[in-house]
């Protein structure tokens, strides 16, 4: 079972920081769902955030992206940069920063069109293929890397919502990676797959290390081991500990840590 | 754990079969079986009701779509045709001389009944006017022989289709009971006869005098542009302002004020927005009277609302989680709402669509006061812009207009002219309705 | 040149500017459209829009303001003998006009020159005939000043209508270069195009509320001179509804009150019938009916909306309200005497209950369709039957829609009239009994607007009051419509 | 510019106006007018507006205009109105043809009938009455049920004044009333009143709507014109008032108690200014059209005995005063 | 790491059998998606359907309890007998069925409605409660064993579309054990569950299995050998191989269940 235990990867060079949140804090009307969290997210890295159910890593990593600004009740403080640049300043365009900031979204949400139409809506508003045929190509790598082309390739004009659980999930990793955001945030993105499918998806997560930082939200440790350089635990909305994933397994700095490391079953 | 079964002894009772239903499963499928009842029967209703509306109107209206007409042969001599030019009521001179010529020809003929000029002049209907205007136009059919297919009196029609008896006749200078037997000798001979009425569809309103005549063609285009505008106008507008206030606007007082007022302008009387059509568009805008432009731009005043609530509606009903996969691929809100927001809300749009035009398309009380009610539908548009802008009615109005003429002909027509006007709509909306079934999906 | 060439000129612009811009951009980004900020379109439609709104919108400006123009130089040559009063003014000039357009005419069709329309006078005579001719029909003889000012008038909008095109078309250029000259690869134009779009959805917002001022600006100075010949009191706590005959004035009773409640029963009538049969139907459809079923029967109901009300009407008064007193009438099959006649609260509620079906049916049932099938499955999941579903789960996801459709019925109820003449009678009313004949806001404001009633009379102007108040019940309506639906409505997802 | 003559007003004089409004389209190269309805009132008021091309050139009226009227126009630069008379319309209580023997009225029958205080035993009481043979034994023993004109018409004031105004003198309630104190003014007024307990229903819509609740009423009578009864003899039988029967002789002859006289008023400004307007207007009043034969006369309306005075206003365009 | 090895339970008898598909073939328009699947599922058993994603298992649950119905495309052929009745038969009446048969669904779907309307949902609807004070315990009871009620007590006002995504999903389990049926279908119930939750809601599966028979699709093999007696392996519509869970997971018969399980990874 040594491919449970956390693999020691080097880490890129931390100095090149890509986010950087400072004192954020969420609220959902009167519920305080993240306190005063703090983190840095290095360029070309896998940072894991793990914690148990509800201690908001969905919100979190909605922040970085502002998704939530499309939540009326939530409120963000707090600031988050992306390389330098501060993300909720009113001049940044959360156009732009979505383009940038890629997402995986916990519940698999196809658009009702067809497969192809759900991975080639991304790079057609981005311009990114020039003709059908660069298209194609596109809609094609991305499948084929979200280990969805072997089943879909028969049926790209079947609906997306006529997929199964882990394909609608597939589709949604294939939809995000299409566009090659520089930072992609992937909330829960293996849990409807099976461990042949994760394995793809996390070579992939492995691939897309080379040039761009991937978050990842996980509640599998190994998965979290297996794939991440730096590793987040929240715990009821703080962030309580951070740091390199290897660390974070074998020596956590923090009891909770410690007791939720410990407790680990699946 | 010895309690995982305590919260289910209801079950457990029945955790024999399947097919044996429990009391109060059998009380749950009554309570189904009447509830799919009531939508069965509430549809049976709705539909029921559109049988006998339907019905009702066809029983009625169908005969309007048929004429019965005098064919004759007659000839016009020149000195006729310019003695009767020379008058100042023409067409009055046509017509008697056409009586008097019909007269002649039948009393050779020798009918078995015995009649006068008078009878053939009330049974005919208003042929003076067509006299004339064929003359006019082909001069040289003048002196030669031409048979004509002209409209017979209203009540000959009403007496030949059974709806006027002997015994109701009171002898009147409209008809007088004896006259009957004229008709029915004539009829005999294949003088009168029924015949389609194209007239009725392609024709113009005619005076009240004249129900023989009168036709829904040009109200049907007066209803055209005006639709035309309405679609165009209010269709655009309310999906754009609906899209603003539901995906854009920011919740607060003042948008929610808008939400409020839009809604109210539902309620707001039709004759209402007559009164601000009358001051903005022709009062202030200076606008022509009577004009199928400031129609279709009052009834689009009037359409909006329903658009923007059906549309409010249908967007509301599109799950958040569409528009958030969308946005977390990049794309704009503006991108979001259009590219699959929208499509998602089609069906309902084009329902208040449907549901707005069908009510723009049978309204009368605005038109009142911008002065599409009376008698205005006389003469086709040459184009575009005079379908606009030269005075024409609208088929509601014409409608109207009809049922409130004192000859029962002209109540016929008007049953006529509510099928054309059904037709109409139904054309109308056929776009709307395929295309609705297009959108519509399930997610 | 005419408006419309100008137009299509504009269009032209527009349409060279979008490729010239979406050339620019892909240019300065080295032909990899992946440099660029947005979608090479956007800056296609960057630069095409700015060619042709500003240019298109001082067109629109121009053509308003040019014949006010052009009308005052013209009408400073109207002898003021001639023009005593305003009114003479508006129709001399319209005679300017007419003369102006012959002129034209004369010199398109009979080619006449300038020089020759310059030398043309009055005592030439047969001018009138010559511009019959073409096709101009004069009511008088020109005048001198007439003629003189058609010129003059000819003069200016000729030179009016060049400098505008060239204006016009000059702004179009404009707009088209610097626009042009903006794009960089970084340019924003996805979102300065965007916020030209949001413009134009803000303007359509607006022209909401631009019809709410018009209405109350139309309907409220009436009503204040209104409230100037009778008092205010009376009308809106007045127990009796007779306006007396004009010509006598002065004994008329306008309470309010009994057309209220005349309006709110018949209304609540007509939405018994309409929401329960309506929404029953709509349930069906969406629910239980096979597509064909649904496909059929949907537009078949809402052919029941496009049925002209004076149908209605006559079905409420031939058929129905016989029908009725048949049963509740003197001698009716029930044997009681409720019903006096045929016209009756309940006859028009009945009849206007049918026309309204389709507004909840077809509105209702697209929302229901619009619950996302998970909702369905859960509840069926459960164990629940369908209609447990249809009840406690969807109608309460559906609700804002189908408030919204039956707050749209009962609009349609408030503002109809016909079937409230002829179902229900002319007469105000204060009773309890449905039986009885009454009528309501809406039927009374047409009828006052319209009536052979002097306009300056309280008789006349009582329906801008009326329209006015009932604009504000309604009002309070729909506000209370809002809360419910904020209170009880269930978010999907 | 505006070629076409524009016409709005009374529903009463609409008729007359499209017959001939289409026989000047045929009769004329000029285009047809354009003939709205909407009532005298609402006419008048639009053809106060002002004077221009897009104001109404003529009001139809089926009553004169009143003072208030005149002077509003003349606010409004209306100043120069020709007033031309095309003839008389009777006003007529009839009943479905089969029903109650309702062959003769007084206006006191009417009176007795519809209003809200009647007198019973030389005293002013609440009408009592529910059936007309209640108060009159020659009357058929049928509930009381009249379909009068709706205070929106022009027709209603004729009926007012010249049926139950004359009904209230002739049963003696006027002298009650003004015994019991009430100023002549008001007691004038209250002479016009009608109960409000539903036995008289007021038609807002056209003579056609009265005819649809005549068809559903059996018992009931109504009050047409004189020409929309004419066109519907077979389904309708009249009443003789004060033992007159109506008829276009009887009207015309001043023998018939109940009629009106109807107008049309013409803004003279536009006269040569609107093409056709004036040929219009001479063609309306001509022997031909409105004179007895002509085609208005066929249709039913009284002609006017003094249409020659009424040609001379047209053609030498005379204002009123 | 003895806790990740199948767990040697012994198995309900077998004699008691609930559920029995005979030639099941469930076709999505053309789409053949389960092929003539026979299976008998145990009393008091825990039965585990493993295989790829988008290989029929969720499409075979959910004809366990007739959710297919629901969707238009899908056809069904051959029997299905719980308790030795066929519940394809015409006279059975569905909504009986699946108030025997409960089903947590892949996808958490909680409803518009407050958390405690949610829960209380079924037994309101199956008359489980005589009143408030009954309801207010079941729904307690539930919202405890899905191990959700720390979490939810303060807010059970509060929509359950607001709460973050492994909060729905238990929420999702707590409405389906609230009216206690005799067959739990559970597609993936942990799936966006942290360990610990995931180690509770095994434990409320294990709870279940001494009175009901739970059918349980997951992808992780640890839990399926933890929490199940019997295992499905399904691969391309076929199931493959049906047998005690040890002796899947220890000597697979069939070459594919072999390498499914061997390729194993999270
Ligand atoms: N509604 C549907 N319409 C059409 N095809 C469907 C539908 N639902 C599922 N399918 C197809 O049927 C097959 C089986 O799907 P199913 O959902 O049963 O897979 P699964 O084993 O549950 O997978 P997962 O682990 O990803 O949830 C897949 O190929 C899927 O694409
Ligand atoms: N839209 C919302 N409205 C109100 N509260 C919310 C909303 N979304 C999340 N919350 C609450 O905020 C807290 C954090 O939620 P979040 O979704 O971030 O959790 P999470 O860490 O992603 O949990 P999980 O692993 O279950 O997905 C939870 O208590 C949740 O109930
Ligand atoms: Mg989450
Ligand atoms: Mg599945
Ligand atoms: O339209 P009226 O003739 O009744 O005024």
């Amino acid at each position: 079972m040594n491919d449970m235990t956390p693999v020691n990867r080097k880490l890129g060079t931390m100095q090149d920081l890509k986010i950087s949140a400072r004192g954020v804090q969420v609220y959902y009307g009167d519920n305080h769902a993240i306190k005063d969290v703090s983190v840095d997210i290095a360029h070309k890295t896998v940072t894991a955030f793990i914690g148990p159910s509800g201690c908001g890593k969905s919100t979190f990593l909605r922040c970085i992206n502002r998704m939530n600004d499309t939540i009326d009740v939530a409120r963000v403080e707090g600031d988050i940069l992306i390389d330098g640049e501060d993300i909720y300043d009113p001049k940044v365009d959360p156009v732009q920063l979505r383009a940038k900031v890629g997402m995986v979204f916990q519940k698999p949400n196809p658009f009702p069109k067809s497969i192809y139409d759900n991975v080639a809506y991304g790079p057609k508003i981005h311009g990114l293929a020039r003709n059908k045929a660069e298209l194609d190509e596109i809609v094609e790598k991305s499948l084929r890397k979200a280990a969805l082309w072997n089943e879909a390739k028969d049926r790209l004009n079947a609906p997306g919502t006529g997929l199964s659980g882990g394909q609608q999930q597939r589709l949604c990793i294939a939809r995000a990676i299409a566009t090659a955001p520089e930072v992609l945030l992937m909330d829960e993105p293996c849990s409807a797959l099976d461990p042949i499918a994760t394995a793809q998806v996390e070579e992939l997560i492995d691939e897309l290390r080379q040039s761009f930082s991937v978050v990842i939200v996980t509640h599998s440790m190994q998965q979290a081991a297996r794939v991440s350089q730096k590793t987040a635990f929240f715990h009821l909305g703080n962030l309580v500990e951070y740091d390199d994933t290897d660390k974070i397994f074998t020596n956590p700095q923090d009891s909770r840590t410690e007791s939720y490391i410990s407790g680990r079953i699946g | 754990m010895t309690d995982a079964t305590s919260n289910a002894p209801a079950i457990k009772g029945t955790a024999s079969s399947l097919l044996t239903e429990s009391p109060l499963m059998k009380k749950r499928n009554a309570a189904e079986a009447r509830f799919r009842m009531y939508g069965v029967i509430a549809l049976c209703i709705g539909l029921g009701f559109l049988v006998f509306l339907a019905v009702s109107i066809l029983r009625n209206g169908i005969p309007a779509f048929t004429q019965t007409v005098v064919s004759v042969e007659f000839t016009l001599t020149q000195e006729q045709f310019d003695e009767a030019e020379s008058k100042m009521l023409k067409t009055a001179a046509y017509t008697e001389i056409f009586v008097n010529g019909v007269t002649a020809q039948l009393q050779e003929r020798g009918l078995d009944v015995p009649f006068d000029g008078g009878t053939i002049e009330r049974l005919m209907g208003k042929v003076g006017g067509d006299l004339r205007s064929f003359y006019r136009d082909n001069p040289e059919a003048i002196g030669v022989p031409t048979t004509f297919e002209l409209p017979a009196a209203s009540r000959v029609e009403r007496y030949l289709q059974g709806n006027l008896t002997r015994e109701m006749v009171v002898d009147g200078r409209f008809l007088e009971a004896a006259d009957l037997d004229v008709v029915d000798a004539l009829a005999e001979a294949g003088i009168i006869t029924s015949a389609f009425d194209w007239n009725f569809i392609t024709g113009a309103d005619t005076g009240v005098d004249n129900p023989g005549g009168a036709g829904i063609g040009v109200s049907v285009i007066g209803s055209f542009f005006m639709m035309l505008v309405v679609l165009v106008l209010s269709l655009p507008i309310g999906v754009a302002a609906s899209i603003y206030l539901e995906e854009f606007a920011p919740r607060n007082r003042f948008t929610d004020l808008i939400e409020v007022n839009i809604s109210n302008l539902a309620a707001v009387p039709s004759i209402v927005f007559g009164i601000l059509g009358l001051a903005v568009f022709i009062q202030f805008a200076h606008l022509p009277q009577s004009a199928p432009l400031v129609g279709g731009l009052v009834l689009t005043l009037m359409t909006l609302p329903t658009i923007v609530i059906s549309t409010r509606a249908a967007l509301k009903a599109v799950p958040p989680s569409i528009r958030d996969a969308a946005l977390g691929v990049g794309a704009s809100k503006m991108q979001a709402v259009f590219h699959h927001v929208l499509p998602l809300a089609m069906p309902g749009i084009l329902t208040g669509t449907i549901i707005g035009l069908a009510q723009a398309l049978g309204e009368t009380a605005p038109l009142l006061l911008i002065g599409m009610v009376g008698y205005v539908a006389r003469e086709y548009p040459d184009g575009f812009a005079s379908g606009l802008l030269d005075p024409n009615s609208a088929m509601p109005a014409q409608i109207y207009t009809w049922a409130a003429r004192s000859d029962e002909a002209f109540f016929e027509k008007a049953w006529g002219g509510i099928i054309v006007l059904l037709l109409f709509l139904l054309t109308m909306n056929l776009i709307a309705i395929l295309l609705r079934r297009k959108f519509e999906r399930r997610w | 040149m005419s408006n419309m060439l100008i137009m299509l000129i504009l269009l032209g612009l527009g349409v060279v500017g979008f490729f010239l811009g979406r050339g620019r951009a892909l240019q300065v980004a080295g032909g990899d459209r992946r440099e660029l900020h947005s979608l090479p379109v956007y800056y296609g439609a960057h630069v095409g829009l700015n060619a042709v709104v500003p240019a298109a919108m001082l067109l629109f400006v121009w053509l308003i303001v040019q014949p006010f123009v052009v009308n005052n130089a013209a009408s400073d040559l109207i002898a003021a003998e001639s023009a005593s009063e305003a009114g003479d003014l508006s129709l001399i000039m319209s005679d300017v006009r007419r003369v102006a357009e012959g002129l034209d005419l004369l010199a398109s069709t009979e080619g006449m020159s300038d020089a020759a329309i310059a030398a043309l006078s009055v005592d030439d005579g047969n001018l009138r005939e010559r511009l019959a001719g073409v096709g101009v029909a004069l009511g008088a003889d020109v005048q001198a000043d007439t003629l003189e000012a058609a010129k003059r008038y000819r003069a200016v909008d000729a030179t009016g209508d060049m400098l505008r095109t060239i204006t016009v078309i000059l702004v179009a250029l404009a707009g088209l270069a610097l626009s042009w000259r903006l794009i960089t690869p970084a340019f924003r134009a996805r979102n300065t195009v965007e916020k030209g779009i949001l413009a134009v959805l803000i303007a359509a917002a607006t022209i909401a509320i631009l019809t709410t001022v018009g209405i109350v600006l139309s309907l409220i100075f009436n009503t204040y001179e209104f409230f100037k010949l009778y008092p205010i009191g009376e009308f809106f706590f007045g127990l009796s509804w007779s306006p007396s005959f004009s010509g006598r004035g002065g004994s008329s009773e306008l309470g309010i009150i009994p057309l209220l409640w005349g309006t709110f029963y018949i209304s609540i009538i007509a939405l018994l019938v309409a929401v329960p049969i309506g929404l029953f139907s709509a349930i069906y459809l969406s629910e239980y009916a096979s597509r064909r079923v649904r496909s059929i029967a949907k537009p078949l109901l809402e052919v029941l909306a496009g049925i002209p009300t004076i149908v209605y009407g006559l079905f409420a008064l031939l058929t129905v309200g016989p029908l009725l007193v048949d049963v509740f009438g003197q001698d009716g099959a029930l044997g009681v005497n409720w019903m006096q006649g045929g016209t009756a609260v309940i006859t028009a509620g009945l009849v206007m209950g049918i026309m309204l079906i389709p507004f909840v049916s077809s509105l209702s049932d697209d929302i229901i369709n619009a619950v996302p099938q998970a909702m369905r499955d859960g509840s069926l999941g459960l164990g629940a039957t369908h209609s447990e579903t249809v009840r406690q789960v969807i109608i309460p996801a559906a609700l804002p829609g189908i408030v919204g459709a039956i707050l749209l019925a009962a609009s349609r109820a408030i503002g109809e009239t016909m079937i409230v003449v002829l179902g229900a009678g002319a007469a105000a009313r204060l009773s309890l009994n449905p039986f009885d004949a009454m009528t309501t806001v809406t039927a009374k404001i047409v009828s006052q607007l319209t009536g052979d009633s002097d306009f300056a009379s309280p008789e006349a102007l009582v329906a801008f009051a009326l329209g006015i108040t009932l604009f504000v019940v309604t009002l309070a309506l729909n506000v209370f419509a809002l809360y419910i639906v904020r209170k009880y409505r269930e978010q999907y997802e | 510019a505006r070629d076409n003559v524009q016409i709005a007003g009374s529903s009463t004089v609409l008729p007359y106006a499209s017959i001939v409004a289409e026989a000047f389209g045929e009769n004329f190269d000029f285009p047809a007018p354009v003939v709205e309805s909407g009532g005298s009132s609402a006419g008048l008021r639009r053809f106060c507006e002002g004077v221009g091309e897009n104001t109404i050139d003529i009001a139809n009226a089926s009553r004169a205009i009143r003072e208030n009227e005149v002077a509003a126009c003349a606010e409004a630069g209306v100043t120069d109105i020709i007033e031309v008379r095309i003839g008389y319309d009777g006003i007529v209580f009839a009943s479905q043809i089969d029903g109650p023997a309702f062959t003769a009225f007084e206006p006191a029958d009417i009176f007795n009938a519809l209003a809200p205080q009647v007198m019973v035993d030389g005293e002013l009481v609440d009408n009592p009455h529910t059936r007309w043979s209640d108060f009159n034994a020659d009357l058929p023993d049928a509930e009381i049920l009249a379909f009068i004109p709706g205070t929106k018409h022009g027709t209603r004031e004729v009926f007012e004044e010249k049926v139950i105004a004359a009904g209230c003198e002739a049963t003696g309630a006027f002298d009650a009333m003004m015994a019991a104190g009430m100023s002549e003014d008001d007691a004038e007024d209250a002479c016009l009143a009608v109960r409000t307990d539903g036995r008289s229903v007021d038609i807002d819509g056209d003579y056609t709507e009265t005819l649809a609740r005549l068809d559903a009423n059996a018992n009931a009578i109504g009050v047409f014109g004189l020409s929309f009864y004419e066109n519907n003899t077979d389904k309708l039988k009249v009443a003789e008032i004060s033992g007159v029967a109506p008829s276009t002789e009887t009207v015309a002859s001043g023998e018939y108690p109940v009629s009106r006289p109807l107008y049309f008023y013409i803004k003279a400004a536009h006269l040569g200014v609107i093409p056709g307007l004036q040929e219009f207007a001479s063609f309306f009043v001509a022997d031909e059209v409105a004179g007895p034969g002509g085609p208005l006369a066929t249709y039913g309306l009284v002609s006017d005995p003094e249409l020659a005075e009424t040609q001379n206003i047209v053609a030498n365009a005379i204002t009123m005063n």
